[in-house]
């Protein structure tokens, strides 16, 4: 559905060295490339440490590149130099966080934290405008306006991350990228979150790049998905797809170990465990299509070998 | 498991219920704007308020304190030195020493050469002191003499609160006087170290890195200096007085609130809540200003207030060094160190200002916890 | 099967500022040998706190146990002293903690917290302790032992750091272990790793667990009964077929509807409005009433009891009164229990 | 390690450069001169006496003469002891203030941590106010007033200890003590803090979950971790102990280095007041130095060669 | 009754003995222990500035000749003198059994060697060319450069013969022998120690009644030991004195009542508390302290009546009794009291000049409303600079608050700084008003009325009177034979002094102090060497 729209972020060979210590360097994005598209939700999952946060915070430009392109709407992300262009950057392209305790700050209230934005770029005139578009965001997360005058430490997880949306949402953002939002937060509250966003999306066209480890979720509200394995985008598909015909065995590994809420399914539920040795290590494995809009990160033998696999299914 | 109990539930009960109003996203505390909430949680805290009421009396009578009684701060008169303390009404009561009386023991072979020990010390004004044997026994006698010194010297009507100085001045006008500079003095050094410190770390911390670098080193280089050679350099150029004390602070002061501020940036700003100003487009400053000072509010509080009593003991040292208070200005710490020097004889020189600083100190301190926790919307509640 | 643990009543409060905070407020369960016991529930509803009494672990001086008992083997823990707790504590009963992060003494060696308990309940001299300990490195499945216990927790992965909090837990050999949601700060695969491993050992050892978690697909994967929390109370407990396949309680149901499956598409996800209630001032009548659109009048009035379902599974909802008007799970709901429901209760 | 040390004592060195360049400059800009200033001397007199400390120079040679000095270890001589070389007046001196400073620091230490410890025990109880007192009152009375006071009671009174004098370990006790209150105070203040919040800290619940015994919780798992905040205020706090306390000195008539530096400002003694200078900004930087070393002996999660702290 | 008191003392000897600090203080020997202020800062004769080298010098070396008890020299390496008809020349027999303690005789070239060292312009001794200056021939020439050193009017005719040429006729001159600077030296020793002579006990050489050990020059405890090398050995009764160096004077004085110490000095503020002290001692002292004005920085005190209302209008008896009140007496001249007996008549020099200013408010205030007029003001502002002690800022605090109470339009602003400060301020004559003092030098007028010649040394107050200028010009020249006269000549300039109101004293010092009984012999000198120890005892310790 999505792939005919525009593109809207191109990704290429996106690398990001952090350095540690004297002669460490972690390569916590190593050569990452992807697109996402006007409108869709885009779902990046992969293991604690893969990277995932690193590719959202350098696109954000939280961090420096430390190699690759990033192109929004066609321009350069991180050529970008004069203050303005940046902050026009800045006001397209939002974030959400994972944690939403610490990512709302504890000395503000809740009608300084929405309003930030806002008066960055500034949006608003006067005070009570001001004041009013803060309540029509809450209202808007399904918060009401009392809450306005509460500091963070007030609200449930829940409420805190829909703080964190409506902050994202106040400058009238094209892209978010979740980074997480929903981890950290209570079964019944992701719900309501992954419904929030869903509906913002459905309401103005957002497009969202969506960092999660737990696939059920991201599965439920991607359109397409990239997991990513050590700093490397091994596989990427339409959610559906990735879901039906696994052909990393670490996308394989990673499905196995999501556990549903059915005793039944649980009881039967073989999983299997990743081992990066069964892979080719005859040459650099490169990112290949497979089957049509369906990658997959591998060498040449393996790639034979996926499509093999496809086809007998 | 209590099946049997509900089986008489009236029936009309068990049906829907009617929807109320809308109790989603409600939260049960009422709401209150930060300002409130602080003052709210600070006024819970009894000891801070009580130590705040104690401030504002002792600011209120380093106000007024001085001219509630008719001496001046530097009405000195010799023939009224070193009289003890002596209230009104309180003179009555004797162990709280406001009678105006001196007393001490005297020892000697006899009773009576104790005793003749106690007149010479006296002045000999045997009418006026009253001799109490505690121990008669031969070989080491020894006896307690109470002075009443208001009556010897003819000066039934006067009544120095806190007794007299050296140079026969009114301790009580004095002591407020003291305070005032030290307050004074303990104001600027915790705005100082607020200023510069918090800019100093701050700026240090947020910009990480070579910058901080630098900044770490010129820190350390200053720290490396004593004080002392600093001031020395000073005492070319300046008169003493209130000025050179606060530029002492200036050069001086801040150092310890810089490096704490600096830590305390260098763990704050990875929070989420840093980043997400950030991906705002929020500028650098606002992002010091609006994120980071605000949440280590709590450390910098707390550090001023250690600050405070290092600047009055700061003043103190420089007066004794010359380059403090100009007499006949006095402050507590200079009222504490002639104080000390009479300690054995005239006790009452060194407790009252001693009292009220710690009482000052103490203020101080208990104040600090109350606004960190005041200043902490999660400890409201 | 003997019974191990039997909570009678058990109420616990904290002392506030504002007042009393009741977090449990009357909670019943019994664990056997063998056996897990899993509790679920939404974030506050007193798991955390519960368990806690049961090690006598409370915060002082703020917790409490207000009333109620805690028979271990027949004996009531409650109002013994931190000293005879001690002795229970890691030899009897021990506990994982929910952030594996945080529970480690960030500056011992890994090696010597485990043996701490070794060499206190067990009386081992340091060498044996060792050796123990890298014993259970092994078991928990930690590569080169030998060289692990030497290190700091900041050494480990959070994974790793998880399973270290494990073999401190069994350290004792317990005859019960309490995970307090020991896999939620992790991601999925390691999840799966420490869950097989619980259960392995388990398996091994015949201890009992406690094991608290609002993940209901980690439910799933491991209780053999489930008890459901809410606002410091068990609104349902049952086998864990009877918890999926036929939950009686309406917050039961919400807690099922909002877990997306691989295969649900629906365009909302079942959601529970409203947040949980003031502990500080519980509600009169059912807590759950005012989130619940399928509450009664009664609720607002008096506290359903434990209605009896099966003789493993009660619920303490009106609707289950037998004058109550009969009203089904919502469709997403039903669907999502007939999506996985192949043996099913009685549906 | 090795080499991380290495590089601070590198940096530590341009410090003391940079230090020694500004404080010589500084000296430069202050009047006074070997010579006391009773004017007892004729002009020409006075240019041999200056010639005789290579005072007649210009002052960049003046400089270069002095850092060549000080590479060579030399600090100069003496304006106010005349003939006798900075560095045996430094040697001399820092003795005594040295054993009384790490006697006050450690005993103080030890009884703050202990003062801090009960206080967050009894966390809000009747033992944390009285030590949260003690700890107010250390800080708020001036040490002299301490001094004089133990002086007062404990030697001429009591009869307990020698009344001041420097020689045997008797006669440093009451100095010790009276120096001890302020950072007994500190560490009492910092540790109670810090405690506080450990204990409030979930590895402290793990621990008791395995049945460690309340001093253990303490002692074993507490401490350690409350202790880095420790390190950092009592680090500066040692230079301040070990460079000597002026008023202390006095009372106590004990020959330290902190009387004679204030002795040496007093009588524009120079080169004395350069090298006291530079060996309390050699002793800060190496405390510095140490502190940072002891983090990492003390949090293993900070790594020596790490650049922030 | 005499029961009480060798109960008392045997009490003090007794806890000297097992308290006493001095570590080996064996059986039957003679131990006295003292405080000393302050370190030493130079024991190089030539060298010494300061009250504590004088005073160790005078205890361990020995000149022509030392002060008795009552300040009247007495034979020391000297024996004897012969005074040329026109008192420039003199000649001194020395004895030929003095001994440095290196067993080396005591010889005139000692002396010369020292004198000449004293003012060769290469030593850059101080006090060398001010006490020689304008009285050994040659001295300032030589200091100066002019002659060669060998020109200084001192010679050796034999080893045992010192003649010494002077400038001028120099009555007191006998006295000035006693002084440290006039000290000789061991020229092979001195060169052999190089620029370490003096600096510690092994880089000295002692002629005198004691040695000095375990010294260094930051030392802060050293002791003085009985000489066996020296010519009067016998007279010498203590084995041994022992020295701490005590600042604060509280401390003193539990040390003293502890026993550790067997001599104490009582602060003002201490005087209360042990004036009833059995041991408590007052001994008057020779130095006199007085406000100078300078005439240069503010119109104000180029007027003389503003002067003089100034001079009279502080109350000096409440300030030495009551803020003192150590046995300090008032001062209302320049030469103390008790220091210069007149010639002939015995009688004191201060009983003959008597009070020169008193304090008199109301006829300060009159002198203050004339020299306001004059002034053409109402207001005067004024800068008080004195020392940082405790007395001294006491002091000016009082003065202060006397001077603005009783001369209205007076406003006075107060400065203390450190001595070398305030030294240092003086030279550069940059303050108005400062609180100074000032002790002989050797036993004449002279030391004193020679501070306020025209441009003098230590005048720097802009005072200038040629009469006073030429009457002590007569006095040190033409009248230098004649006692009487110059006398008169004293006299006259003293009153002159106060007539211009150029300086207004205060008060001469004296030293409150507890002692123990032990101490015997002590006595104090009123220039040079504080204490004389050489005829010292430790007393009724049995
Ligand atoms: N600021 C940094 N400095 C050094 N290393 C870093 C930094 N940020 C991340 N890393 C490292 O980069 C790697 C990738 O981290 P990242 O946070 O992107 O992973 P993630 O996939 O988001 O994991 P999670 O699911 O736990 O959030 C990790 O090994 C991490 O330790
Ligand atoms: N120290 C405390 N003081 C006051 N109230 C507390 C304290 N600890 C817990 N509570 C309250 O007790 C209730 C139950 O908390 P508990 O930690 O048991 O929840 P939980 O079910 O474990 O939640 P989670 O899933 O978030 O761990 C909460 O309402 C909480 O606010
Ligand atoms: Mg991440
Ligand atoms: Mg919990």
């Amino acid at each position: 559905m999505a792939q005919d729209r525009e593109k809207l972020l191109e990704v290429k060979d996106l690398q990001k060295h952090f350095r540690v210590g004297r002669n460490k360097i972690v390569k916590a994005v190593d050569g990452v490339s992807f697109d996402i598209f006007k409108g869709e939700t885009f779902g990046l999952v992969g293991e604690s440490g893969s990277g995932k946060s690193t590719t959202g915070r350098t696109i954000i430009r939280l961090y420096e590149a430390t190699g690759g392109e990033v192109k929004f709407d066609g321009e350069d992300v991180h050529g970008k130099k004069s203050k303005d262009e940046l902050l026009k950057f800045n006001r397209k392209m939002q974030m959400i966080f994972q944690d939403p305790s610490s990512s709302l700050n504890p000395r503000m209230t809740v009608l300084d934290i929405i309003a930030e934005g806002l008066d960055v770029h500034k949006l608003v005139k006067s005070e009570e405008e001001r004041k009013a578009r803060v309540e029509e965001l809450l209202e808007v997360v399904g918060l009401n306006k009392e809450h306005a005058t509460r500091f963070p430490h007030e609200f449930s997880g829940g409420q805190r991350q829909r703080i964190g949306i409506a902050r994202a949402l106040a400058v009238d953002p094209e892209f978010i990228i979740a980074d997480e939002p929903i981890s950290a937060l209570d079964v019944s509250i992701q719900a309501q979150v992954v419904n929030l966003l869903k509906k913002l999306q459905k309401e103005r066209g957002l497009t969202y790049l969506f960092i999660a480890h737990d696939l059920s979720m991201v599965k439920y509200i991607s359109d397409r998905i990239g997991v990513m394995y050590l700093g490397n985008l091994v596989e990427l598909a339409d959610s559906d797809e990735l879901y039906k015909n696994p052909l990393h065995p670490y996308t394989k590994s990673l499905l196995s170990a999501i556990p549903l809420p059915d005793p039944e399914y649980e009881r039967s539920r073989v999983r299997h465990a990743y081992d990066p040795s069964v892979h080719d290590t005859s040459e650099e494995p490169e990112f290949r299509e497979v089957a049509p809009k369906h990658w997959v990160r591998c060498t040449k033998k393996e790639f034979e070998q996926y499509k093999d696999e496809l086809n007998n299914k | 498991m209590d099946n049997n109990q509900t089986n008489n539930i009236p029936k009309e009960l068990l049906v829907p219920m009617k929807p109320k109003e809308d109790t989603s996203e409600k939260i049960s505390a009422p709401s209150r704007t930060f300002l409130q909430n602080a003052r709210r949680a600070f006024l819970k805290n009894k000891l801070a308020l009580f130590s705040v009421v104690a401030l504002v009396i002792i600011i209120i009578m380093s106000a007024i304190g001085p001219s509630m009684n008719e001496y001046g701060q530097d009405e000195q008169d010799l023939t009224r030195a070193k009289m003890p303390a002596r209230v009104p009404v309180l003179e009555n009561i004797s162990w709280l020493g406001f009678n105006g009386t001196l007393s001490d023991t005297f020892e000697g072979q006899t009773v009576e050469q104790a005793t003749n020990n106690a007149y010479a010390r006296y002045d000999n004004q045997e009418d006026f002191i009253e001799i109490e044997v505690l121990n008669g026994s031969e070989g080491s006698a020894e006896v307690k003499a109470t002075y009443n010194i208001y009556d010897a010297k003819d000066m039934e009507d006067q009544y120095f609160w806190l007794g007299t100085d050296t140079l026969g001045r009114d301790q009580w006008t004095r002591l407020w006087l003291g305070t005032r500079v030290s307050l004074l003095i303990a104001f600027i050094a915790a705005f100082i170290s607020l200023a510069i410190g918090v800019a100093y770390g701050g700026i240090a911390g947020f910009y990480g890195g070579k910058v901080d670098n630098v900044m770490m080193r010129i820190l350390e280089v200053l720290v490396g200096i004593p004080n002392l050679v600093i001031i020395l350099l000073m005492m070319l150029f300046l008169k003493p007085g209130i000025t050179s004390i606060v530029i002492a602070l200036t050069i001086t002061g801040w150092t310890g609130m810089a490096r704490i501020v600096r830590g305390e940036i260098l763990k704050l700003k990875s929070q989420e809540y840093v980043l997400a100003a950030r991906t705002l487009g929020q500028s650098n400053w606002k992002v010091i200003t609006k994120h980071l000072l605000p949440n280590i509010s709590g450390i910098i509080i707390i550090n001023t207030m250690f600050n405070i009593p290092d600047a009055i003991f700061f003043e103190a040292f420089l007066s004794f060094i010359g380059l403090g208070i100009t007499p006949p200005d006095a402050s507590l710490g200079t009222l504490i160190n002639n104080g000390f020097d009479n300690l054995l004889l005239y006790p009452y020189m060194l407790w009252f200002p001693a009292i009220l600083i710690s009482l000052i100190m103490i203020a101080f301190n208990l104040i600090g916890d109350g606004l960190r926790d005041a200043f902490d919307p999660k400890m409201h509640k | 099967m003997s019974k191990l643990l039997e909570v009678k009543d058990l109420a616990v409060s904290f002392n506030t500022y504002n007042g009393e905070v009741q977090a449990v407020r009357g909670v019943n369960f019994e664990l056997n040998k063998g056996e897990t016991l899993a509790i679920v529930g939404e974030s506050g509803s007193g798991k955390s706190v519960t368990t806690s009494a049961l090690m006598g672990l409370l915060p002082k001086p703020a917790g409490f146990v207000k009333s109620g008992q805690i028979l271990y083997q027949g004996e009531d823990l409650v109002g013994k002293s931190n000293k005879e707790m001690a002795k229970i504590r890691g030899k009897e009963i021990s506990m994982v903690f929910q952030d594996p992060m945080s529970s480690l003494n960030p500056t011992m060696k890994i090696g010597n917290q485990i043996m701490e308990g070794l060499i206190k309940h067990q009386n081992m001299n340091r060498t044996e302790a060792y050796k123990k300990a890298i014993e259970l490195l092994d078991l928990v499945g930690i590569p080169n032992p030998e060289i692990r216990a030497k290190q700091f927790p900041h050494q480990f992965s959070g994974g790793m750091r998880q399973r270290v909090v494990i073999a401190i837990a069994l350290a004792c050999n317990p005859k019960i272990l309490i995970a307090d949601e020991p896999t939620t700060a992790l991601d999925v695969t390691i999840q799966a790793q420490i869950l097989e491993l619980m259960k392995s050992i388990q398996k091994e050892t015949d201890s009992a667990i406690i094991f608290i978690t609002h993940d209901l697909g980690v439910v799933a994967n491991v209780a053999d009964r489930v008890a459901v929390m809410y606002a410091g109370k068990i609104v349902e407990v049952g086998t864990v077929d009877d918890i999926f396949y036929n939950p009686k309680h309406p917050y039961t149901w919400g807690l099922i509807g909002s877990m997306p499956t691989l295969d649900s598409s629906e365009d909302e996800l079942f959601t529970i409005p409203g947040s949980p209630p003031d502990l500080l001032n519980p509600p009169k009548g059912d807590a759950f009433a005012p989130r619940n659109k399928f509450a009664l009048e009664i609720d607002g009035v008096m506290e359903p009891p434990m209605f009896k379902v099966s003789d493993t599974h009660y619920a303490a909802t009106w609707l289950l009164h037998p004058d109550a008007p009969k009203i089904e799970p919502p469709e997403s709901v039903k669907k999502r229990m007939h999506g996985f429901a192949k043996t099913g209760g009685d549906e | 390690m090795v080499r991380y040390i290495g590089k601070r004592v590198g940096y530590m060195l341009i410090t003391l450069f940079i230090i020694a360049t500004f404080s010589f400059f500084l000296m430069k800009m202050l009047p006074g001169s070997p010579l006391n200033a009773e004017d007892k001397l004729s002009e020409e007199q006075r240019a041999i006496v200056l010639e005789k400390y290579g005072l007649n120079d210009p002052v960049p040679v003046q400089y270069v003469n002095y850092i060549s000095g000080l590479v060579q270890g030399d600090l100069g001589i003496s304006f106010a002891f005349s003939n006798t070389p900075v560095t045996d007046i430094l040697m001399d001196r820092v003795g005594p203030s040295a054993q009384l400073g790490a006697q006050a620091l450690v005993l103080g230490t030890i009884l703050g941590v202990i003062l801090g410890l009960v206080a967050a025990i009894s966390h809000n109880g009747f033992l944390d106010y009285t030590s949260t007192i003690i700890a107010v009152l250390g800080t708020s009375i001036p040490n002299f007033v301490f001094a004089g006071i133990l002086q007062y009671v404990f030697a001429s009174e009591l009869e307990w200890f020698p009344v001041a004098l420097w020689g045997s370990f008797e006669h440093s006790i009451l100095p010790t003590i009276a120096l001890m209150i302020f950072p007994m105070a500190t560490a009492a203040r910092f540790v109670r803090t810090e405690m506080v919040e450990v204990l409030g800290s979930n590895f402290i619940t793990t621990a008791r979950a395995k049945g460690v015994s309340e001093p253990g919780i303490v002692f074993k798992h507490g401490l350690r971790n409350a202790l880095i905040p420790l390190v950092t205020v009592i680090g500066p706090l040692a230079v301040s102990l070990m460079t000597g306390s002026m008023v202390i000195e006095e009372i106590f008539a004990i020959p330290g280095i902190g009387e004679q530096f204030v002795n040496s400002v007093m009588v524009n003694d120079y080169p004395t007041i350069m090298g006291t200078t530079l060996m309390f900004a050699f002793l800060f930087i190496l405390i510095i130095l140490i502190t940072d070393l002891l983090y990492g002996l003390i949090d293993p999660r900070i790594r020596i060669s790490g650049g922030d702290r | 009754g005499g029961d009480e008191e060798s109960t008392d003392s045997a009490d003090s000897a007794d806890s000297a003995d097992t308290e006493g600090t001095s570590e080996e203080s064996t059986e039957g020997e003679n131990v006295l222990n003292f405080i000393n202020g302050d370190t030493i800062p130079s024991m190089d004769p030539s060298m010494a500035t300061d009250e504590y080298g004088f005073q160790f010098l005078g205890a361990t070396m020995e000149g022509l000749y030392r002060l008795d008890e009552n300040a009247e020299p007495v034979e020391g390496i000297a024996t004897d003198h012969e005074v040329s008809e026109d008192g420039l020349t003199w000649t001194f027999t020395l004895r030929e059994d003095a001994k440095w303690s290196n067993g080396d005789p005591v010889t005139a070239h000692d002396f010369v060697y020292a004198w000449q060292r004293a003012v060769h312009p290469d030593t850059g001794s101080e006090y060398g060319p001010y006490m020689m200056g304008g009285v050994i021939k040659n001295a300032t020439a030589v200091n100066t450069g002019e002659v060669a050193v060998e020109e200084l009017g001192v010679k050796a005719e034999d080893d045992y013969t010192l003649v010494v040429e002077l400038e001028n006729p120099t009555p007191y001159f006998e006295s000035l022998t006693t002084f440290g600077t006039f000290l000789p030296l061991n020229q092979a020793f001195v060169e052999e120690q190089g620029d370490k002579f003096a600096t510690s006990t092994d880089t000295l050489l002692f002629n005198g009644p004691y040695t000095l050990e375990n010294w260094t020059s930051t030392a802060s405890e050293w002791d003085l030991e009985k000489n066996e090398n020296y010519w009067d050995a016998e007279t010498v009764q203590v084995d041994r004195i022992n020295h701490v160096v005590v600042k604060d004077p509280a401390t003193s004085v539990q040390l003293y009542e502890a026993g550790d110490v067997d001599r104490a000095d009582i602060s003002s503020d201490l005087v209360d508390q042990y004036s009833t002290h059995q041991d408590y001692a007052v001994s008057p002292e020779t130095a006199v302290f007085y406000l100078k004005f300078n005439q240069t920085r503010n119109e104000a005190l180029a007027n003389v009546n503003i002067r003089k209302a100034i001079s009279m209008a502080y109350d000096k008896d409440g300030y030495v009794n009551e803020i003192l009140n150590n046995g300090s007496i008032v001062a209302n001249g320049l030469v103390p009291k008790d220091f210069a007996p007149m010639p002939e008549t015995g009688e004191d020099f201060r009983e003959v000049n008597g009070d020169l200013v008193v304090t008199d408010v109301e006829q300060a205030q009159e002198y203050w409303e004339k020299g306001l007029e004059e002034l053409g003001t109402d207001t005067v502002e004024l800068e008080l600079l004195g020392g940082d002690t405790e007395t001294a800022k006491v002091t000016d605090e009082y003065l202060a608050n006397q001077l603005e109470t009783n001369l209205p339009g007076l406003d006075i602003t107060l400065k203390s700084v450190p001595f070398e400060q305030r030294l240092d301020l003086d030279t550069n004559m940059d303050y108005d008003i400062q609180t100074a003092g000032w002790g002989p030098d050797y036993l004449d007028p002279y030391t004193f009325l020679n501070l306020w010649i025209t441009d003098g040394g230590n005048n720097k107050m802009g005072y200038s009177n040629p009469e006073y200028d030429a009457l002590l010009e007569e006095a040190q020249t033409t009248l230098a034979q004649d006692n009487v006269a110059r006398y008169e000549n004293f006299l006259e300039a003293e009153k002159i002094l106060f007539e211009d109101a150029a300086i207004a004293p205060i008060y001469q010092k004296a030293r409150a102090q507890l002692i123990s009984p032990k101490v015997q012999g002590v006595f104090m000198n009123p220039f040079g060497a504080t204490y004389e120890y050489k005829w010292a005892s430790v007393g009724s310790a049995e």
